[in-house]
């Protein structure tokens, strides 16, 4: 084992030393673990070092950048159109939210406003992204601990949405469904009725994935009190979406500052109490009821009318800056874009909630066990495209 | 040579307390096959069975319905190069799969597949049993080590320390049960495996159900300390992919990794035996007692014919649904000729000498089926315990109600 | 609340308005950490979204280094901008807002900027021994740190 | 029950016992030496066997090889043993060493001098009775005392060993 902790120390990790073991007791000396950056359990390319005694983690530091493409560099040279592409790419899993979030942005830079019927079918499209990413979220937790039959279950109802995606936009994944003013296409006609039968084909599913975890005792035993985060810590870390709903902190975007038509449904803004994992997994949950909630009104009332503004084919915003979230399924995901004038952006700042929602990762860990380890990262619901952009 | 032979046909005792080697060598090669029989079906079951629990198919390409799967494994297995790691230890790294797998086959000397149909029979042979499962943390423990890297260091302490803390209280629950059979009028207990089903038979009833609650928590503490024992479903920690690679056998590959698994599947099936030996009346058909009486014991014999065939029907019923595309016509000749054996051996089951005979081991081998697939619904339904968890599990809950059951056991004997 | 950081610190805060509905302040360098202090603790804006960068080559003071504050309570978002020019070291703010620690590294990754005060200032997605800040104007689209590629990666371009 | 004592597997069992013991002292690398000593354990157990004695041979194989020894093991695991394997094998005290064998050989002769005296005459009588309940008389029924005083011995070891465990949780 010596080797592997030699080659690590090379490493300058400063706020890791490895602390000598003291002699004066029989104590074993730290271990320096490399969960590496292909683990299975990372989802993505995280890389993060434990320093553990025996299994109680004491210390880790994560190794980011991996996947660092550049995004916000990219930017600044392409012109507002089309960079769109580029933010799907971003939280390859929630791709529509990062689309939407992207196009209020610099339709807010234009002072233009997307016309009614548009701003209907961006809710519908993404909080059916919610829900997917959601799904997935559930799905690859539980394969950590150790649970493989939820991981089908989830898939199977994901895939109905994706089909919805596919006949709307052409693409399953990184849809790009969102241009800057509106929608690009019109919804197909039998869009509604493929939606309602979607929604009440879940709507049972949802239980089901509840029958099978909620009140299985061995996931209850690893889940509760593990990776406990307080309401304050979480607002200091600057942690956002259902990981700071579920340390009992009652804020949504959605609702606190409405956005693309939020404000004329109801629905309500789950909330867990102590902050551990079992609370983070019944937050999400009830969110995916919420968001079928939203879909069910929405499709309802979808208005007529144009679905694009009266957009210049040459974006060219005034001079200024803006800076515009919206509540994506990890969280709060922000654009800040500075134009020169020029068609170009001259700076765009992407806010990823993942990127700080990992930061809270050594505190939730410190004192828990290896195993622990894992399954926080899995209820941390990291993207690691959006970590390193 | 022949009397040889034939003398042990009329002796009702095993072989080998016979003494007879060529019939003891027989049962040897018998439950030889019989196993990597069963370990095949059961790699093809439990895939099978854990995907239509996911709903999904399992495999259905090689062969019809994935049948030739298993087969394919091994071909793969045994093909595939086995590579040792650079600084190993040559002669641990090569004898650890060899331990397992010799611990998990030497069990099966003393598994009574019928009042005649068992190795030999050791008036110690719930000892030995318990002592022999006891050598197979050597085996993972030396995998471990010699493999020379830290992950399946890791995997090897843990798994060890997982069984050796299950075995305490696998033993206990052992000692309860043997206690009841020295608990009936005669008084006289006994080690021995035939000995306990006679018993068992003597006072006519399954342990589960004697002095109701304790035999049924007997059986309990004795099932989950088995899963435990054989690192399977919720208590799979040292292969938990997500933690460490995969436990201790990380560096092994092509036919020493299949050693494992041959070892890790057969120890399945010899520990529930034990169980069902000890508990479940091994070989006595059900409700020997309340429904006794020729005609009951005619129609109890004949079940295992109509389960075959009934299998053969299934296998047809395949048949006929298969699509008609002349890809699917090699695959739908061989389920047929699946289907055929299928219904012979059923018919075969029902000519009455040798009815009688194979009678005791059908009836042991469907309560093994049964728990084997309880092991598979296991894995299909729970998350895996953490470490600590599981060790609390072992040591706080299991060994106190372990003796806990032993003590009341004690009591209610000698009070009844 | 503008009227009242005005009343105090006069000619510390340039400018403060508000574009688009959304305000924001320019502040001296020189009072920055101590503002953003006040506008934690009396303003209550607990929630630091976001710390980020903008490159100016050719203004005489190069960066624009802009805190993004959120209040809970008021429900209500500010842009807190300082200019500081290329190797001057800014206020860090971690010790307000622990959110701040990985966003100011990254800021250091990409600008160069140095802040005082925090605690672990070091390279965040790009490797550690990687020259040259990429998110400068002057940084070319496709440049690469050609040497640290040589060594690590054993090609000899990353192109 | 006629003892199952052919000669062969007597000669075949102590020699392994015996080779596997000197094994354990001259391997280089402790784990193997473990091994060894593992190999000698059993070696006895079917010594057991041979004396018809299967209880003792099963709580042999149980205790000894299932239990102890995978704890040395697992203590060689944790030592990490590249110190071990490079320091030279054989240490100064061979003077000592010398001395021992001689008094061991003198005492080998002796015995095998006196001969037929010190053994009786005919092997042991082997009681009809199953070992195990013989052993379960004579343990409870008259060495009673001194099995509670092991156990209480043991009670004492565990105590200890949590005890200096305690303090690092």
């Amino acid at each position: 084992m010596t080797d592997a902790t030699k080659s690590l120390s090379r490493l300058s990790s400063s706020n890791l030393e490895l602390g000598e073991p003291d002699k004066t007791f029989l104590d074993t000396n730290e271990l320096i673990i490399n969960m590496g950056p292909q683990h299975p359990a990372t989802h993505g390319v995280l890389r993060v070092i434990l320093k553990l005694d025996g299994e109680k983690v004491l210390g880790t530091e994560c190794v980011i950048g991996y996947l660092h493409r550049g995004v916000e560099k990219i930017a600044e040279h392409r012109t507002y159109a089309m960079f769109n592409p580029y933010v799907d790419r971003m939280d390859y899993v929630a791709a529509v939210s990062n689309g939407l979030g992207y196009c209020e942005a610099v339709e807010k830079l234009l002072n233009v406003e997307a016309p009614p019927r548009a701003k209907y079918i961006r809710v519908i499209l993404t909080e059916l992204n919610r829900l997917a990413s959601h799904m997935l979220w559930l799905g690859t937790h539980a394969l950590d601990i150790g649970a493989i039959t939820p991981l089908f279950y989830t898939f199977r109802d994901r895939e109905e949405i994706l089909k919805i995606f596919e006949k709307y936009c052409g693409a399953r994944l990184t849809t790009h469904a969102f241009r800057i003013g509106g929608c690009q296409y019109e919804t197909y006609e039998g869009f509604e009725r493929d939606v309602t039968k979607f929604v009440d084909f879940v709507k049972p599913k949802i239980d089901e994935y509840e029958e099978l975890l909620t009140t299985n005792r061995i996931w209850v035993k690893r889940t509760k009190g593990v990776g406990v985060i307080s309401d304050k810590d979480c607002i200091a870390l600057g942690v956002t979406g259902p990981v700071l709903r579920a340390s009992g902190v009652k804020w949504d975007l959605r609702k606190a500052q409405p956005y693309a038509a939020y404000s004329d449904f109801d629905f309500e803004i789950p909330t867990g109490q102590n902050g551990d994992t079992y609370d983070r997994y019944l937050v999400r949950m009830q969110e995916m009821r919420q968001s079928l909630r939203i879909i069910e009104q929405a499709v309802g009332k979808i208005p007529e009318g144009p679905i694009m503004a009266k957009v210049p084919k040459v974006l060219k915003p005034p001079v200024g800056e803006i800076y515009h979230s919206i509540e994506a399924p990890k969280g709060e995901l922000g654009y800040f874009i500075v134009s020169d004038g020029s068609t170009q952006p001259y700076r765009v700042r992407v806010r990823p909630p993942s990127f700080v929602n990992l930061q809270a990762l050594d505190m939730m860990v410190r004192g828990q066990l290896v195993a622990d380890v894992i399954a926080v990262i899995g209820t941390l619901d990291i993207v690691l495209g959006e970590v390193d952009r | 040579m022949l009397d040889y032979i034939t003398s042990y046909l009329k002796s009702d005792t095993t072989p080998g307390q016979a003494g007879n080697f060529l019939w003891v060598f027989i049962y040897i090669l018998l439950i030889f096959l019989g196993l990597s029989v069963a370990v095949i079906a059961m790699n093809w079951l439990e895939r099978k069975i854990l995907a239509h629990m996911q709903v999904r198919l399992g495999p259905m390409r090689v062969g019809p319905h994935g049948l030739l799967q298993p087969i394919a494994d091994a071909l793969k297995l045994l093909i595939k190069e086995d590579i040792m790691p650079a600084e190993a230890d040559p002669f641990v790294f090569w004898i650890a799969p060899l331990i397992v797998v010799i611990t998990a086959f030497t069990v099966f000397i003393v598994v009574p597949f019928g009042p005649t149909h068992a190795v030999t029979d050791m008036n110690i042979g719930v000892l030995f049993m318990l002592g022999v499962s006891s050598l197979s943390v050597l085996g993972v423990v030396m995998a471990g080590w010699s493999s020379n890297s830290h992950y399946p260091l890791i995997g090897a302490l843990r798994s060890s320390a997982q069984m050796v803390s299950y075995e305490i209280a696998m033993g206990l629950a052992v000692v309860s049960a043997v206690l009841m059979t020295s608990l009936n009028r005669e008084g006289t207990g006994t080690l021995s495996m035939i000995g306990i089903v006679q018993a068992q038979q003597a006072q006519h009833i399954w342990f589960v159900f004697k002095f109701f609650p304790l035999g049924l928590m007997a059986f309990v503490i004795f099932a989950i300390a088995m899963v435990a024992e054989t690192n399977r479903a919720p208590f799979d920690l040292p292969e938990a992919e997500s933690e460490l690679t995969a436990g201790f056998h990380t560096e092994y590959s092509g036919f020493r990794w299949s050693l494992f698994f041959l070892a890790e599947y057969s120890a399945m099936i010899a520990v529930s035996s034990i169980a069902v030996t000890l508990w479940l009346g091994g070989w006595m058909r059900p409700f020997p007692h309340w429904l006794s009486g020729e005609t009951w014991d005619l129609v109890f014999s004949l079940i295992p014919g109509v389960t075959f065939i009934l299998l053969a029907v299934i296998a047809f019923v395949g048949v006929i649904r298969m699509p008609k595309h002349p890809y699917f016509r090699v695959q739908t000749i061989g389920l047929a000729g699946f289907g055929a054996v299928l219904g012979l051996i059923g018919l075969l089951l029902f000519v009455p000498p040798v009815r009688d005979r194979l009678q005791d081991i059908f009836w042991f081998s469907a309560k093994v089926a049964g728990s084997m697939y309880m092991y598979i619904w296991y894995r299909g339904t729970f998350p895996r315990y953490r470490f600590d968890q599981l060790m609390k599990v072992g040591w706080k809950v299991l060994l106190p109600l372990g003796i806990g059951v032993l003590i009341l056991t004690a009591l209610v004997g000698i009070w009844l | 609340m503008v009227t009242r950081l005005k009343a105090q610190y006069g000619s510390g805060i340039r400018e403060a308005n508000t574009y688009l509905g959304q305000n924001y302040m320019v502040v001296e360098p020189s009072i920055a950490a101590e503002l953003l202090q006040i506008l934690r603790d009396q303003e209550q804006f607990d929630y630091c979204v976001d710390v980020t960068a903008v490159h100016y080559p050719n203004r005489e003071k190069q960066f624009d280094l802009i805190w993004i504050l959120y209040s809970h309570v008021r429900n209500e978002r500010i842009r807190v901008k300082i200019m500081i020019t290329d190797g001057e070291t800014a206020p860090s703010s971690v010790s307000i807002w622990p959110a701040a620690n990985w966003l100011e590294r990254e800021v250091y990754d990409m600008f160069g900027i140095r802040f005082e005060g925090h605690p672990d200032l070091k390279r965040i997605l790009l490797p550690d021994g990687w020259k040259g800040h990429p998110l400068r104007k002057d940084y070319g689209i496709i440049q690469q740190d050609q040497e640290w590629v040589q060594i690590n990666l054993g090609i000899e371009s990353g192109q | 029950m006629a003892p199952v004592a052919t000669t062969f597997f007597f000669y075949f069992l102590s020699g392994l016992t015996v080779l596997s013991g000197a094994l354990v002292i001259t391997r280089k690398n402790p784990v193997h030496s473990a091994l060894a000593l593992i190999l000698a354990l059993l070696g006895q157990a079917g010594l057991y066997l041979m004396l018809y004695a299967p209880f003792v041979a099963g709580v042999q194989i149980i205790l000894y090889a299932g239990g102890i020894m995978v704890l040395f093991l697992f203590v060689i695991m944790l030592v990490n043993i590249e110190r071990s394997q490079k320091e030279e094998q054989f240490n100064k005290q061979w003077l000592v060493g010398i001395l021992a064998a001689v008094a061991l050989g003198v005492l080998f002769v002796l015995v095998y001098a006196k001969g037929k005296s010190l053994f009786p005459e005919h092997a042991v009588q082997l009681p009809e009775q199953s070992n195990t309940q013989q052993i379960a008389v004579l343990l409870y029924g008259n060495y009673m005392f001194a099995f509670e005083i092991a156990s209480l011995l043991l009670l004492v070891a565990i105590i200890g060993a949590v005890v200096m465990a305690k303090k690092r949780i």
